[in-house]
């Protein structure tokens, strides 16, 4: 405990208070003041956040308790900060990327309205503020407020440009599957309530004993479809790609740095509990390795340049899964991390294209771009590389971990995970060489447009390309230098539970050599390849056939899901609506009424208004009376 | 007792009757407090008065004045013979009176047809009516035929009876099942008091008989008259049969189903609103039912309390009803705008006629289920009365709609009005206010009139 | 059997006879004078069972006094049996005489084992049935009720008097 | 005689009443079938009387009377009861000529 | 008359009776509004006094007793609980906040129209206050009857067949339940001057056979159980709702709903515990089901009222199988739920009622970028459909939370299912707002203004509190733990 942590509150509550400045006076702001506001506040969160990460390098951990947010004769629910390991770092990622990306919002977003400006910022201080509630919960409940927080912010973004409808519905659609993993996750937290009557962290991986492995398997199970949802994996991954709708700072932050590693955030918080659950482990390794391979071949051949990134997103959170399956939840915090950097920087670049081509994404119509944004250029040639897995660039170190890892576990995951990583090389650099080499296939009038960017947007280029650099330096194997993984010993204290129950398995240097060298192999064949191949592009006519098809088509999924899910569930809504509500239950309702109108018509003719008629019936009484009276 | 004072109005218009009864009620009530006779009149035991009986009584007696007063002007107008049709309504009455406090079946059958003579004249008064005319034999020729069943009933019962006696309580039945002579009278005699109830399936002549007869008199019979008649059932069956009360409860369950369905749901279709009426007083009737199904202090309570909530509602809506061009439901469209005196008294006795809280009416029906579900047996019964009740909303509801919620036709523009102004005076909104009133303070506090019952 | 049996049987087959012939007469005055034979039959039976009283008025009040009213108004009417109306419906008349057997058979069904039914009637003897008697009764302790059908009498005469009244 | 064939006897009367009221249409004739309905009424009153005699004689004399005075105000009622129906079957007459109860169906439903 | 001192709960009962019966002699139209407005707005006060006088028990109005059937041992009795003060306040806050939200429309016959809303207020009141079982049935028909009259004088053009069916449905429900109600009674012990009681501590008391506790069961059940209501009962909802004029459906859908859920709590669980025990899966089966059914219909809804008709009746349910899961957890949520639905749905119907005072449709496929000309109205109506999405940091993201880990305690499979109504909402939701507020402009549209100041107000406080609630919802918790721990003792 260490009283200099307790301005940690200030972390989230600056954002916070940028969002409400910022959406509370948009019509008075103007535009300057609107950007330095919003990424103002963030910087000051950064700097706290490291300033925070100092002490907690010290072994420092915190717990702040603000006040109860519930707290019943049978729950108690603080609103609890927690400030650790894990957590630190993902504050320095998410406030040292968010503001990164805020500058260079300040420049992408320059042609919108002021009154949307601000807007725009108050909804990405809103999200930086729910990803740090989210990172920072000090239990599930707050983490869970910041899990469906992100969401909103990430459809309020999706949905920015909001006259378009096709936004709205990728806006939509990124809600709702969100939502299906959030389900997950909130029965998760039921379940442990109900065991055991608390969410937060601290006692409930305290009390892990009283829970039966059935338990475990189910709740981590639960844990992960939420996982799935927010970190973009089979089968809730399709909202991703959609996602792009957004601006593409937007999609830089929320839909690849930091939003969708809530997923591997949660995991490797709770890694005790998954560490327990052997199940749900190869669950999550299987999902993510085949989220990381599936995602990859529909990035092959995609022609839109944030689409290529998106399923690369999808792909390198497959991995990460693979890692926490296998164990090495270093390793995918880790990968986050790297992959932060080296995504961020991408889609910055990719945003910086797409600024300087007038909105044009489709890669047919670019090329040739080095010529004229040197520096966009440069910095996306190393966030290839970087993410292709070359050696010394961050990625090479994170993937390797995790490839390394699950070669441990099971050598076919490696076989799998190499394969993938194959296929990463191929299609970024296929992006690279039909984006910048070759000869320019657009418009005279967009090459007339073709400029380098600002530096507002190119600052953070910068500053990303030399992380996405040197980012992985402190996750050195121990192969290459003794103590060289220092990520390792910073996050010890998370996973000291895990470890003692699952033992890393050590596995001789020359294995781990040659791991490496087979997989760096692999994609140095797939990226020299594409690089070739790309670089001389020529726009064809020409219909993809056969798994190129299928490919492009992204397997059919969104189709498929149409058919299975969509569908069936507005027939059975019209079904019900039309049928079931307006025929069988109002219809029975209106029945009896009917029945009693119908009763009441066929009744009165018994009175007919002849007195024989009436006698007789009178009769038919006084027998039947009598019947009941004297023989019954 | 009370032939005298009847003779004085027979040749006075609408004051003296008015005054007679004031008397009457004074009277009344003043013994009802002392608990001594007013005059002391040999009737041999004929006649018996208890706080139930003159409760009764004061009620009956109240509504009437009530009546007079609220339609005194619409007498006049039936016919030229006014004075005798105020001195036939007092005969009839004598006949409830009577009919509220005999002793012997002689005089229950005295009374009975005291009520019920004056009545066929009534019925028929308005002579060039052919409905009247149609409406005056109906009742007569059915009246008769049940008199008939009555007097059968009658014989039966002093044949079984061992001690040879007319006296309703004198009755030997011992114990077990009861001898069978008894239980053909007790059939008989229930046969006949529930056609005078117009209790399903005696009740064919209700319908015609009030449509014909003239709105004014119609309001009588359906409320005080009915009433009356209640008062004589369950009296009779009360000291009769009260002993052997399981051996027959079965019966008049079924009367009292058969009642409140075929009321309840032929009501719902009729498009005059008279007519609706006579169908609502025969459903009104299956709840009154429940009492002598119950037959316990809750039902005797209650039966006195539904008979003050139902014909003062009844009376009430009668009174509107008069003033009206068009008897059906339509011809009350848009009253709310034109006469909101009389739409909101109206609805008020709507309300209690369906037993919503706060109206006399819900109170009443609240002591008959009471009184029912604490009488132990046939719990369906209470289930199937609540939910005729609930149909019953639907038929009430319709006028109220009807008065509120729709517009009035283009003919009732044309016309002027719905109603006729020229008769609604403000005295006669004040009663239907004074009416109204009473009707909700008996919903909040009815032992205003059940506590009478205690002294 | 004796003589009071006898008389028994033949007014008692008289009065039914009379009865049956008065429903099924198509004549109204027919139906009449059938009913006051029926009425003679009764009153012979009260004669039987020693109610003088009861026969004498029964046969003043009733056969002569109401009966002739009866056939009064049907000569006023110029009532005769081709202006009788028909029972068109001849389900009606099954019906109606099915129904109205069953009524007796019911009963006469109950009460055939009970006990009570096979107590004996007092006949052509007692003297409660003479006018001395009933007399007294009627003026002492039936005084009330007495008095009270002087009100029925009152509302019967005005009524008569309000309905046959020509409007004026 | 036993009361029993009394019993029978006026129930029979009373029978023959009701299916009389049940077929017949003309209406004096329906009224006068009723009127037979209250004689059966009468006959069984004193048929009972005289049968309490048998019993109650001595003890209690005025059982039997009681029934006799009673069908003494059947009688006077039913008197009444004749004038008040002949006059409205008269006034119905005057209006449609017709004595058919079946021509009276205006009010139904 | 009414013995010793005034106190609060009788304040809130006769206040707006009285108030509301002035009304209707009020000479001037203008007037009628300003009038039932600040008796609202006293009524709201008083409503703070019994939320700030907590520990009086004088004031409470425990102590007192008005003898008013005294041979039959019903009193006029009221007091506050917890659970008492909460729906009191709703109701006192709700209706300052309807009348100001719907200032500006015209009425015909307002003087009718107000009293009548004031009336309905007191039969609300009476409802959350009583302690005798009779004064409450009174007062659960009194609430009923003016807003029938409201109901089918003002509204849309099939209002009254709408309303018929909903008053018939209603009515029968409580005939039943009145059945129930006496029939308890009768097994009640005597008081000093009856032979039995009325009050609630009689009834509370009273042990049933189970046998007879099955049936008397269902008799409240299906009353509570169609006011609430609940499938397969909720068919006279959409419609009302639809065809009422928006000020009545406020009062419908924010408090009168709650009738039911209170119905429940406070008289159905104590007295039939072992039936409860025995149907519990029933109801919650049913509950659940109503849940994903109006969920589903209200995909298809395209009648912004009715979409919001169905959604409320997905969000009754889910309150409904959480009372019926007697778990302790579920209750607290049921409590604030029972509050938060009640602003929520308010809020959404205040939205609603500006579009269509502006564009004079409420056909979501005729409706289309209204945020391009109403920006405000979007951001608050966002924000009341996120409340009703039960997003985290609103109201009723706590309510819920609550109610599915009581549920959950029940029955897992019960849980997944009613989970994916949380889905659903988020579909129909999303959908709505979507095809209403984004999106490019229609000729209907395009003439819209910005909404006046005392709109934004309104809805600002609505969001307000929406807001506060979700971040701490403890002041509500502290509200009703004395009544949640009389139902979870009573069960032990």
């Amino acid at each position: 405990m260490n009283n200099s942590l307790q301005i940690v509150w200030l972390i989230p509550f600056l954002p916070l208070i940028g969002f409400l400045i910022n959406g509370l006076g948009r019509n008075n702001l103007s535009k300057t003041l609107a950007g330095l506001i919003g990424s103002g506040v963030i910087l000051a969160s950064f700097l706290i956040s490291v300033y925070v990460f100092f002490i907690v390098k010290d072994g420092n951990t915190h717990l702040a308790h603000y006040f109860d947010f519930i707290n019943t004769a049978s729950i108690k629910v603080g609103f609890d900060f927690q400030v650790d390991q894990l957590s630190s770092l993902f504050l320095l990622i998410i406030t040292g990327v968010g503001f990164l990306i805020h500058v260079y919002s300040t420049s992408y977003m320059q042609a919108e309205e002021p009154k949307d400006f601000a807007k725009y910022f108050s909804f990405l201080n809103l999200f930086v503020f729910s990803m740090l509630l989210l990172v920072m919960g000090g239990n599930y409940i707050i983490m869970f407020i910041g899990w469906e927080g992100v969401g909103l912010c990430s459809y309020l973004l999706i949905g920015y440009w909001f006259k378009n409808n096709d936004y709205n519905n990728a806006a939509k659609k990124a809600f709702i599957m969100n939502r299906i993993g959030d389900l997950g996750f909130l029965l998760a937290v039921f379940w442990l309530l109900a065991k055991l009557g608390t969410a937060d962290y601290h006692e409930v991986f305290a009390n892990t004993a009283k829970l039966t492995a059935f338990d475990i398997t189910g709740i981590t199970l639960l844990l992960f479809v939420g996982a799935t949802g927010k970190s973009a994996q089979i089968p809730l991954y399709t909202w991703l790609p959609d996602a792009m709708a957004g601006p593409t700072p937007v999609s830089a932050l929320i839909h690849a740095a930091t939003m969708v590693t809530a997923g591997i955030y949660m995991i490797a918080r709770s890694n005790i509990l998954f560490t327990m659950a052997p199940a749900t482990q190869t669950v999550v390794a299987i999902i993510g390795l085949a989220t990381a391979i599936l995602a990859a071949t529909i990035a092959l051949k995609q022609n839109d340049i944030k689409k290529v990134l998106a399923y690369s997103t999808v792909s390198q959170l497959g991995y990460m899964f693979l890692g926490l399956g296998v164990g090495a939840y270093t390793g995918a915090v880790f990968h986050v991390m790297t992959h932060a950097f080296f995504k961020a920087l991408l889609f910055l670049g990719a945003g910086s294209v797409i600024h300087a081509m007038g909105g044009e994404q489709d890669m047919r119509n670019m090329g040739g771009l080095k010529k004229h944004m040197s520096i966009t250029h440069i910095t996306f040639l190393l966030g290839c590389l970087a993410i292709a897995g070359m050696p010394p660039f961050s990625g090479f170190f994170s993937k390797d971990e995790i490839l390394a890892a699950a070669f441990a576990k099971n050598p076919a995951f490696w076989v799998i995970g190499v394969l993938g990583a194959l296929m990463t090389a191929f299609y970024m650099f296929r992006l690279y060489a039909m984006t910048f080499q070759g000869k320019f296939r657009g418009t005279t009038e967009q090459e007339h447009h073709l400029h380098e960017s600002p530096a507002a947007i190119t600052f953070p280029l910068i500053i990303l390309a030399i992380l996405a650099v040197i980012g992985g330096w402190i996750g050195i194997p121990e192969i290459f230098m003794q103590g060289g993984h220092r990520l390792e010993a910073f996050l010890e204290p998370i996973f000291t539970q895990s470890n003692v129950i699952a033992a890393k398995h050590e596995m001789p240097h020359v294995t781990e050599y040659t791991l490496m060298a087979i997989s760096v192999l692999a994609a140095l064949i797939a990226l020299v390849y594409a690089w070739n191949k790309f670089s001389k592009y020529q726009k064809t006519s020409t219909e993809e056939a056969g798994i190129g098809k299928v490919l492009a088509n992204k397997w059919y999924v969104d189709e498929l899901y149409e058919a299975i899910f969509v569908k069936p569930l507005q027939s059975l809504t019209a079904f019900l609506t039309n049928i079931i509500e307006k025929n069988i239950i109002d219809g029975f309702v209106n029945g009896v009424g009917k029945a009693v109108n119908y009763g009441s018509r066929q009744i009165r003719l018994l009175q007919n208004g002849l007195v024989g008629t009436y006698v007789l019936l009178m009769v038919l009484g006084i027998l039947i009376l009598f019947i009941i009276q004297l023989f019954l | 007792m009370f032939g005298g004072v009847f003779f004085k109005n027979k040749a006075t218009p609408k004051y003296w009757a008015i005054a007679g009864l004031v008397a009457i009620i004074i009277a009344n009530c003043l013994e009802l407090q002392s608990g001594e006779p007013f005059f002391a009149i040999n009737v041999s035991n004929m006649l018996s008065f208890n706080s139930f009986n003159l409760t009764f009584i004061a009620v009956a007696l109240s509504c009437t004045l009530l009546y007079f007063l609220l339609s005194g002007r619409d007498i006049e107008k039936v016919g030229a013979n006014t004075p005798e049709y105020f001195a036939l309504i007092f005969f009839v009455l004598c006949g409830v009176c009577l009919a509220a406090t005999f002793n012997t079946l002689l005089i229950l059958f005295l009374g009975i047809e005291i009520m019920s003579i004056p009545l066929y004249i009534l019925t028929g008064s308005d002579k060039r009516n052919l409905k009247s005319n149609e409406a005056a034999l109906k009742y007569f020729l059915m009246g008769a035929f049940s008199t008939g069943i009555m007097l059968m009933g009658i014989a039966f019962l002093y044949g079984g009876n061992s001690e040879g006696s007319f006296f309703i309580n004198n009755i030997n039945l011992g114990e077990g099942k009861m001898p069978v002579m008894i239980a053909i009278g007790m059939v008989f005699l229930m046969i006949s008091m529930s056609f005078k109830v117009s209790a399903a399936p005696f009740h064919f002549w209700t319908p015609d008989v009030y449509d014909g007869a003239p709105t004014v008199f119609t309001s009588f019979m359906a409320t005080i008259v009915k009433v009356g008649g209640f008062i004589a059932f369950i009296r009779l069956f009360e000291n009769s049969f009260g002993k052997v009360h399981g051996q027959w409860q079965m019966l008049i369950a079924v009367i009292t189903a058969a009642t409140l369905f075929i009321g309840n749901l032929t009501a719902v279709f009729q498009q005059s609103v008279k007519r609706m009426l006579a169908y609502s007083s025969i459903a009104q009737a299956g709840f009154m039912l429940l009492a002598i199904f119950a037959l316990n202090d809750t039902a005797k309570e209650g039966l006195i309390l539904y008979s003050a909530a139902y014909s003062l509602a009844t009376i009430g809506l009668f009174a509107i009803l008069i003033k009206m061009h068009d008897y059906t439901i339509d011809g009350f469209n848009g009253l709310g705008k034109q006469q909101p005196v009389l739409a909101v008294t109206a609805t008020i006795f709507l309300l209690s006629l369906t037993g919503i809280p706060l109206t006399a009416g819900f109170q009443s029906k609240f002591f008959m289920l009471m009184a029912a579900l604490r009488d132990g047996h046939q719990h369906w019964l209470v289930l199937f009365a609540v939910l005729c009740a609930a149909v019953s909303a639907y038929y009430y509801f319709k006028i109220i709609q009807a008065m509120f919620f729709k517009e009035g036709s283009q003919d009732v523009k044309d016309h002027g009005s719905i109603a006729l102004g020229e008769n609604i005076t403000p005295a006669f909104k004040l009663l239907l206010i004074i009416t109204a009133v009473l009707i909700i303070v008996l919903g909040l506090f009815p032992w205003l009139i059940t506590e009478w019952l205690h002294y | 059997m004796n003589v009071i049996e006898i008389l028994f049987w033949f007014l008692s087959v008289m009065a039914l006879g009379g009865a049956v012939m008065v429903v099924s007469s198509k004549s109204p005055v027919h139906s009449i004078l059938y009913l006051i034979l029926t009425f003679f039959a009764i009153s012979g039976h009260y004669i039987l069972m020693n109610a003088q009283f009861l026969a004498i008025v029964n046969i003043i009040v009733y056969a002569g006094a109401i009966m002739v009213l009866f056939l009064f108004v049907v000569m006023l009417m110029n009532l005769n049996a081709d202006s009788e109306p028909h029972q068109k419906n001849k389900w009606i008349l099954y019906i109606g005489g099915i129904a109205g057997g069953s009524l007796l058979l019911i009963i006469v069904a109950a009460l055939k084992q009970t006990a009570a039914a096979t107590q004996l009637v007092q006949m052509n003897s007692g003297n409660t049935g003479l006018i001395k008697n009933l007399g007294m009764l009627l003026f002492t302790d039936y005084v009330f009720p007495f008095e009270i059908s002087s009100i029925l009498f009152l509302s019967a005469m005005i009524g008569a008097v309000i309905i046959s009244k020509k409007e004026a | 005689m036993p009361v029993y064939y009394y019993i029978f006897l006026a129930v029979a009367l009373f029978s023959i009443g009701v299916i009389g009221v049940l077929i017949r249409r003309n209406m004096i004739i329906i009224f006068m079938c009723v009127e037979l309905m209250l004689n059966a009424a009468n006959l069984l009153l004193v048929a009972f009387s005289k049968m309490h005699q048998q019993v109650l004689g001595d003890i209690k004399p005025t059982a039997a009377s009681d029934a006799q005075v009673f069908v003494f105000f059947i009688m006077v009622v039913a008197a009444a009861e004749v004038t008040v129906g002949l006059a409205i079957i008269v006034m119905l007459y005057r209006n449609t000529h017709s004595v058919d109860v079946n021509f009276l169906n205006r009010l139904k439903n | 008359m009414f013995g010793n001192d005034i106190t609060i709960p009788h304040l809130l009962i006769f206040f707006p009776l009285v108030a509301g019966l002035i009304t209707f002699f009020i000479k001037k139209d203008a007037s009628v509004k300003a009038w039932s407005l600040f008796s609202a707005i006293i009524t709201l006060f008083i409503s703070f006094a019994s939320l700030y006088y907590r520990n009086n028990t004088a004031l409470s109005g425990l102590a007192f007793n008005y003898e008013w059937l005294k041979y039959m041992g019903a009193s006029f009795s009221v007091s506050l609980d917890g659970m008492g003060r909460l729906l009191t306040f709703l109701t006192a806050l709700c209706f300052p906040v309807i009348f100001i939200a719907t200032f500006k429309t015209l009425y015909k016959n307002p003087k009718a129209f107000y009293g009548l809303m004031l009336l309905s207020q007191a039969g609300l009141m009476g409802v959350f206050l009583s302690t005798d079982a009779l004064l409450f049935y009174f007062f659960w028909e009194l609430a009923l009857i003016p807003v029938y009259f409201l109901c089918s004088r003002w509204g849309g053009e099939k209002r009254i067949p709408a309303t018929f069916k909903f008053f018939i449905y209603t009515f029968t429900g409580s005939l039943l339940m009145l059945i129930g109600i006496i029939y308890v009674y009768l097994h009640t012990g005597a008081t000093p001057y009856s032979d039995h009681s009325f009050s609630m501590q009689a009834f509370h008391s009273v042990s049933l056979m189970p046998s007879q506790q099955n049936w008397l069961f269902w008799l409240f059940f299906i009353a509570f159980a169609v006011k609430m209501p609940v499938f397969p009962f909720h068919t006279w909802q959409p419609d009302t709702y639809e065809q009422s004029a928006t000020a009545v459906t406020m009062v419908l859908s924010g408090v009168m709903v709650k009738m039911g859920l209170f119905g429940v709590i406070r008289w159905l669980l104590p007295l039939f515990p072992a039936a409860v025990a025995r149907f519990d899966n029933i109801v919650i089966v049913l509950s659940v089901i109503g849940m994903i059914y109006a969920s589903m219909i209200a995909i298809k809804q395209d009648d912004l009222k009715r979409l919001v008709a169905y959604s409320s009746i997905a969000h009754i349910g889910l309150m409904c199988a959480a009372i019926f899961t007697l778990q302790q957890i579920a209750l607290e949520g049921v409590m604030i739920q029972m509050f938060s639905h009640g602003i929520n749905i308010i809020g959404m119907w205040i939205v609603i009622d500006l579009i269509e005072k502006q564009t004079g449709t409420r056909k979501i496929s005729q409706l289309g970028g209204v945020s391009q000309k109403a920006p405000v109205l979007t951001i608050l109506l966002v924000v009341i459909a996120l409340a009703n999405i039960a997003l985290p940091l609103t109201n009723a993201f706590v309510g819920e939370l609550l109610m599915f880990s009581g549920l959950f305690k029940f029955s897992f499979w019960y849980t997944a299912i009613a989970g994916l109504s949380i889905i659903l909402a988020a579909v129909y939701t999303l959908a709505m707002v979507q095809k209403v507020f984004y999106g490019t402009t229609n000729p209907l549209t395009a003439t819209m203004n910005e909404i006046s100041w005392n709109e934004k107000m309104i809805l600002s406080v609505i969001v307000i509190i929406i807001l506060m609630t979700g971040v701490y919802p403890q002041p509500f918790f502290n509200l009703t733990k004395d009544t949640i721990a009389t139902i979870i003792t009573s069960f032990k």
